[in-house]
């Protein structure tokens, strides 16, 4: 590979962010521009992404060394260099319209594909502070996103919460940082890996676990998430649900990777917080009736899902609990993005005011809206894990991969997640029922048309999820890899 | 031609489904039509099909990895199943042209009933695990979209939402026992399951065995997993009809009965399903008794009829639940679609304010009874021969305790079905408006059920034939004509009576009113469903409760998340300390 | 290295964290900013010991002057709203968990390892702008959206100030009931600071 | 004596997460905040020394004193907006979002 390719995927949308601003704020004056050179932007993106994966499927992983830091494109860069991008992009074309008119909307897009740039520029890291530097750009460029409606208190607190937690958990990513600098004198992941076990490393590990915690949202660390996802404009909800958390995720990964010989815990932590995760977030989302809230505390369950492959594939060195979990991490962008999507569209037909939406609100929306309750109920079916939806087949995956094992704690742990997989139907469910409900609620009755800019990027989605329900096998490109780059990070062939 | 039947079984329906949901702002009577024909079409290819059955995988479809290979095989328990699914069906979808008319959202339910059909004919022929736990999963979410269908009504929402978490719940279990099959056995393939079940550990076939038996209990609504079927009586007519006879808890039945070889071997199972078929039959016959509500009282029937299926398994005479399967998908059909006529005439479902139709209603009067002859097992109605052949298997090869609660039950459904029958058609004289008898397409409907439900034993012996192919060495009960052996054996003579004990019970009910209130706790405790709809209101009550209370640590205050934080660190810290 | 040294080194170890907790029990925000400064003074004078001469040199003007500044700037603008009550963490939790979690922290991270022997490095300049160039690329990054952040979260057009005094006006007449029971409890408390 | 710096640094972390625990006003949680940066950014030249590797270490700590700069600047950005929609700066009055 063309090791120039992956600085120009991860330049470009970063570049096009300050050209974004400036055309749009003082150039012309005028936010239109914005939504199409943000468009550009990724559409060159998407150009370089192609060259980028399609150079990777014959050579492997590339790397390029700035200085003495790298940054090398693997399985796992791809995979989250594809989600941020389909997410973006879609999100993108689906602002069109939602952000339309709102103050500050240049902002919002600059702010927007700086994000996607630096997501794709945390997943190419291969050395454990820039990751943090990273990481942390991707954390401050989602601070406005999240208290974007800032006429609302509520969206403030929501970003007040997210800041202070963020900055917190990032303090303690750094002091891991510090401990493993102390103790095996570089920084560098596949060096760190080399250097023999020792107790500062457990530390650093836990504290790598809280801090990037904080952002994947493992109870207990989770409690802002259901207030920036559910305050924030739809587009950046699908977004932080999609991928950021995902981000988090792949950063825990590569941090955790390099200290794979210092303890055979992480796998077990990974599955318990796995378990953890999934219960707590079903039973918060049970009783909730605000329906972005409700989707937020979803994605905790969903993380459950994730950490539980990803920790069988730890804990048993094959790759395919981690396939499995990349599967879902694909899927859950793929449907959480729908989901929070259409629940926008239904926000911005229903109410213009960003007051919440309720699930009484949907009551009847079908009705108004055919494929907008389509595409939710799909979504929601989705994330129930109900074939041949999507959602089920990456759960399927990750629970062949849970049993193979042939371990009985870890079969019990399937087990466990598969009940809560019912569970979570509890909540879902009536979601789907109340869109198909025959009498409608008032602010149905009154609601505004949906444009088709916000229609499209749904529509591409529920065909995605209902494709790749029905052929799993379609995205073995890009999991492949991820689940092997993953195995390499903890050690194994 | 196997391959090209066994896909148009399922795509008929299924294309039907999304043709008329494209089509659902159209006419209604395009609908119905539209409905009518593709369900028409798959039932001619249901029944072609099972000229062409063979063991073979006649559609393959590769998809490697965790997924395995998709594979449909027409044998002959599948597509027999098949095709009592798609004729069934569509004579539910013909009736329901008349009971639906007028009725808003027709696209969405003729799109779930289609959806549903296809997917049951799904379910019983593939010959992957996986692909067929895809299909139970979707037989479960069309069966909840259903049920619900009704959406404006609360009662409807939650008998849906009870019926989707319970068999999903017991989906579970097929999950894990499919999941362990493909660890041990390296396939996923049913015939990898029958062929190498003899080859795993005894302890990993146990947890198969009993994966499966939860996962047919929670779909044929067999004890204690059955509160959620008389909740499903919210449904539309047909569907109940649908899901009654033709497809949802047949499914159960036929997982049983496909895997019985495999599992017959496994200690503690075959009398781990004679209990549960036994106490379902029992306690189904028990609640139908005591239930005022016509749709309920048949549900409870199913419920009990469904218990014989299961005890049959358990006793090795898979050929016989299988028979038994088919009285039963055509005479409780038949009774559904007749109460659905009596239901859409008088508008109510309550028994007690019925009374007397017969003379209004002649037509339905004469079909149920037909229905309700078969159900109790008179001869020679096609439930007569199934029923009997059941009994007889019992006595041969079964527990004795378990034979002979199943021969009070065949009492107690006779009492339990003339109670029924009084109620509705015969006492005190109708004194309401004048009620219609069945409009045409209803007629048409209840009418081909009849007449199946008079003949269709004539099929016996090509049936056990059809079956004898899939199911090997396990259809060795009767030898020889399957009706002599009926004829023959003393047991029937035995049944009879008991069921001749039971009209007896019926007829002199008035004197046996002292008897009737020593027992009145058992009505009371039937009514009460024994206990078991107590206990699932239970579960779900903790389940809401714990929510509640897990949500008030979501304060929203900054300092209490900061909180979470450090003692995240804390157990973490901790975790790895002691786990090292 | 010298007991003389370490006793410095000791002192100015507590010195920070003395001036830390002060900034915790400081009742008026203004006194915990320039405490905070306090921090930052005696942080500089750790990192110039430890010869980190040039961060030494940025803490003081940034950790010390700009941070204070803008503090201040803020206080300016929110007001010194003194909160003497604390949260509704119980005090002895937030101890209990603190300590537990320091106690497991220093069990794995004491004794430090070794100061190993210097290794041949650049010049701290040639370190940062070549041999961590990607950070510092990624800084300027960092600027922008956290320029982006503070103009998106503070300009505002007139109108909007305006209908944010006029929600306020309109909140004022009636505290919230937090407000009352604040008072009260600290009366109850009668902390000094 | 590094044993000294490191109890400074985790002391220092320690007291700044006490301050997000107890401390209501929104500012002094940002100031609260601050007192874990240095501590971070004091633990990077440590560490940096204890490896032999002085500057190093000075340029990860410059790149922490940035980066969490900029968030005190958006974090008091936040406070003031709060303060304006809000009327307070009281966290335990900005917990509307809840359950």
């Amino acid at each position: 590979m063309d090791t120039s390719l992956p600085l120009w995927l991860i330049g470009i949308p970063l570049a096009a962010s300050p050209v974004v601003y400036l055309t749009g704020r003082l150039l012309l004056a005028r936010p239109v521009i914005c939504r199409w050179l943000t468009l550009a932007g990724l559409a060159a993106a998407w150009i370089v992404f192609a060259q980028v994966a399609s150079s990777f499927s014959v050579e492997g992983d590339a790397e390029r060394l700035i200085g003495m830091v790298a940054l090398r494109v693997d399985g796992l860069s791809l995979l989250l260099a594809g989600v941020a991008l389909t997410l973006g992009t879609l999100v993108t074309l689906y602002s069109y319209h939602y952000m339309a008119g709102e103050t500050g909307e240049e902002k919002y897009y600059a702010l927007l594909i700086t994000l996607i740039g630096t997501m794709i520029g945390l997943g190419c890291a291969a050395d454990i502070f820039n990751l943090w530097v990273w990481f942390e750009a991707m954390t401050i460029s989602t601070y406005l996103l999240v208290a974007f409606y800032r006429q609302q208190p509520a969206s403030l607190e929501a970003g007040v919460k997210y800041l202070v937690q963020s900055a917190t958990g990032s303090v303690f990513v750094l002091l891991a940082i510090a401990l493993v600098l102390a103790q095996t004198g570089t920084l560098d992941l596949d060096a760190i890996r080399a250097a023999s076990p020792s107790l500062p490393l457990l530390a650093a590990g836990a504290l790598f676990v809280i801090g990037f915690g904080v952002k994947i949202a493992l109870v207990p660390l989770h409690t802002w998430l259901p207030d920036a996802h559910g305050q924030a404009p739809s587009g950046i909800s699908a977004m932080l649900s999609g991928v950021v958390i995902e981000a988090g995720l792949v950063a825990l990964l590569r941090a955790l990777g390099a200290l794979a010989g210092v303890t055979l815990s992480w796998g077990w932590l990974l599955i318990g917080f796995g378990l953890v995760n999934m219960l707590v977030g079903n039973l918060l989302a049970l009783r909730q009736q605000q329906v972005k809230r409700l989707l937020a505390f979803s994605s905790l369950s969903h993380v459950g899902y994730m950490l539980l492959g990803l920790g069988i594939a730890v804990y048993s060195g094959q790759p395919d609990g981690a396939q499995g979990g990349f599967f879902h991490l694909l899927n859950h962008g793929l449907m959480k993005g729908l989901a929070f999507l259409a629940a926008g569209a239904l926000l911005y037909a229903l109410h213009s005011d960003h007051a919440p939406l309720y699930l009484a609100d949907l009551s009847g929306a079908a009705r108004r809206y055919p494929l907008v309750a389509l595409a939710f109920s799909a979504a929601l079916l989705g994330l129930g894990g109900l074939p041949p939806l999507a959602g089920f087949m990456s759960k399927w995956q990750i629970f062949v991969a849970g049993v193979d094992t042939q371990d009985v704690a870890i079969t019990l742990a399937v087990a466990f997640a598969a009940l809560n997989s019912v569970l979570s139907l509890a909540y879902y469910v009536p979601l789907v029922n109340a869109l198909y409900r025959q009498k409608t609620s008032a602010p149905v009755e009154r609601g505004r048309a949906i444009p088709v800019t916000m229609k499209l990027p749904l529509v591409l989605l529920m065909i995605a999820m209902v494709v790749l329900g029905l052929l799993p096998t379609l995205v073995n490109w890009l999991t492949e890899p991820a689940a092997a780059a993953m195995i390499r990070l903890f050690g194994g062939v | 031609m196997a391959g090209a039947l066994s896909l148009l079984v399922i795509l008929f329906p299924w294309t039907g489904a999304v043709i008329v949901a494209l089509a659902a702002r159209r006419n209604p009577r395009w609908l119905h039509l539209l409905a009518a024909v593709f369900a028409a079409a798959a039932a001619a290819a249901g029944l072609g099909l099972l000229f062409y059955t063979g063991d073979a995988p006649a559609v393959t479809l590769s998809l490697g990895g965790a997924f395995g290979d998709f594979t449909l095989v027409p044998d002959g328990l599948g597509a027999f199943l098949a095709a009592v699914a798609v004729v069934i069906g569509s004579l539910a979808v013909i009736f329901s042209a008349d009971y639906m008319r007028g009725e808003a959202q027709l696209g969405r339910y003729y799109f779930l009933v289609l959806l549903f059909i296809g997917s049951m004919c799904g379910l019983v022929l593939s010959g992957s695990l996986l692909l067929m736990f895809i299909f139970w999963e979707m037989t479960a979410l069309c069966s909840y979209a259903l049920i619900s269908f009704y959406n404006d009504d609360p009662k409807a929402v939650a008998g849906g939402i009870k019926a989707l978490v319970i068999t999903q719940f017991g989906g579970v279990g097929l999950m894990i026992g499919v999941l362990v099959t493909r660890a041990a056995l390296g396939s996923d393939s049913v015939s990898a399951l029958l062929n190498g079940a003899d080859s795993l550990p005894p302890e990993l076939l146990s947890l198969i065995a009993f994966g499966f038996l939860i996962a047919a209990a929670a779909k044929s609504a067999q004890v204690p997993f059955h509160t959620w079927l008389p909740g499903a009586m919210e449904a539309p007519t047909p569907v109940s009809a649908l899901i009654h006879a033709a497809t949802m808890v047949n499914a159960g039945v036929y997982l049983l009965a496909r895997f019985y070889p495999a599992f017959a071997g496994v200690p503690g199972w075959t009398t781990a399903v004679v209990a549960v078929g036994m106490l379902t039959a029992l306690m189904g016959a028990l609640m139908a008794l005591t239930s005022d509500d016509l749709k309920r009282v048949l549900a409870y029937s199913t419920i009990s009829q469904l218990g014989y299926m299961f005890y049959a398994i358990g006793v090795g005479a898979v050929f016989a639940s299988q028979f038994h399967l088919l009285s039963h998908a055509v005479f409780k059909a038949l009774l559904f679609l007749g109460a659905g006529a009596v239901i859409h005439a008088v508008g109510t479902r309550d028994m007690r304010q019925m009374g007397g139709l017969g003379s209004q209603m002649p037509f339905v009067r004469g079909v149920f009874i037909i229905g309700v002859w078969a159900l109790v097992g008179l001869p020679f109605a096609n439930g007569f021969w199934s029923k009997e052949l059941i009994l007889e298997a019992g006595l041969a090869d079964g527990p004795a305790w378990a034979y002979i609660v199943m021969l009070a039950v065949a009492g107690l459904t006779a009492l339990y079905s003339f109670r029924m029958v009084w109620m509705v058609f015969f006492g005190k004289a109708w004194t309401g408006r004048r009620l219609h008898d069945a409009p045409a397409a209803m007629r048409g409907s209840l009418g081909l059920l009849a007449v199946g439900t008079l003949t269709i034993w004539l099929l016996a012996e090509p049936f056990k034939n059809l079956l004898a192919s899939s199911l090997l060495r396990h259809i060795g009960e009767a030898e020889g004509s399957v009706l002599l052996a009926v004829l023959t054996n003393p047991a029937t003579l035995l049944a009879l009576g008991v069921i001749a004990a039971g009209l007896a019970a019926w007829w002199w009910r008035e004197s046996l009113t002292g008897v009737a209130n020593r027992l009145r706790f058992i009505a009371q405790a039937a009514q009460a469903d024994f206990g078991f709809e107590w206990l699932n209101r239970q579960v779900v009550i903790v389940t809401h409760r714990t929510a509640m209370t897990l949500r008030t640590t979501q304060t929203g205050q900054l300092n209490w998340n900061a909180v979470g934080i450090v003692g995240g660190l804390v157990i973490v810290l901790l975790v790895l300390i002691v786990g090292g | 290295m010298g007991v003389k040294s370490l006793m410095l080194e000791i002192a100015l170890v507590f010195g920070m964290l003395l001036c830390a907790v002060m900034v915790i029990r400081a009742g008026r925000l203004l006194a915990a900013a320039l405490w905070l400064a306090g921090v930052s003074v005696f942080t500089a004078m750790l990192l110039y010991r430890l010869g980190a001469i040039e961060v030494a040199v940025i803490e003081l003007s940034v950790g010390a002057g700009l941070v204070t500044v803008l503090f201040v700037f803020a206080i300016s603008v929110a007001g010194d709203q003194g909160m003497k009550v604390p949260s509704s963490v119980p005090k002895p939790l937030a101890w209990g968990l603190l300590a537990f979690a320091l106690v497991l922290l220093l069990y794995l991270t004491l004794p430090p390892p070794e100061v190993s022997a210097m290794r041949a490095e650049a010049a701290f300049t040639e370190t940062l702008w070549q041999g961590r160039a990607l950070d510092v690329l990624v800084q300027i990054v960092m600027i922008f959206s956290g320029v982006l952040g503070f103009v998106g979260l503070l300009s505002e057009s007139k109108s909007e100030q305006m209908a944010a005094v006029v929600a306020l006006a309109e909140a004022e007449p009636e505290p919230p009931a937090e407000a009352a029971v604040t008072e009260a409890d600290a009366l109850l408390e009668q902390e000094p600071v | 004596m590094t044993t000294v710096l490191v109890v400074g640094v985790f002391g220092l972390v320690a007291i700044g997460l006490y301050g997000l625990l107890i401390v209501r006003n929104l500012i002094k949680i940002v100031i609260a905040l601050q007192l874990l940066t240095k501590a971070a950014a004091l633990a990077m030249v440590v560490a940096g020394q204890v490896s032999g590797q002085v500057n190093l270490g000075q340029s990860l700590a410059l790149t922490v004193i940035v980066a969490d700069t900029i968030v005190a600047v958006v974090g008091l950005a936040l406070a003031v907006q709060v303060r304006r929609r809000f009327g307070t700066l009281d966290v335990r009055q900005l917990s509307t979002q809840k359950r």
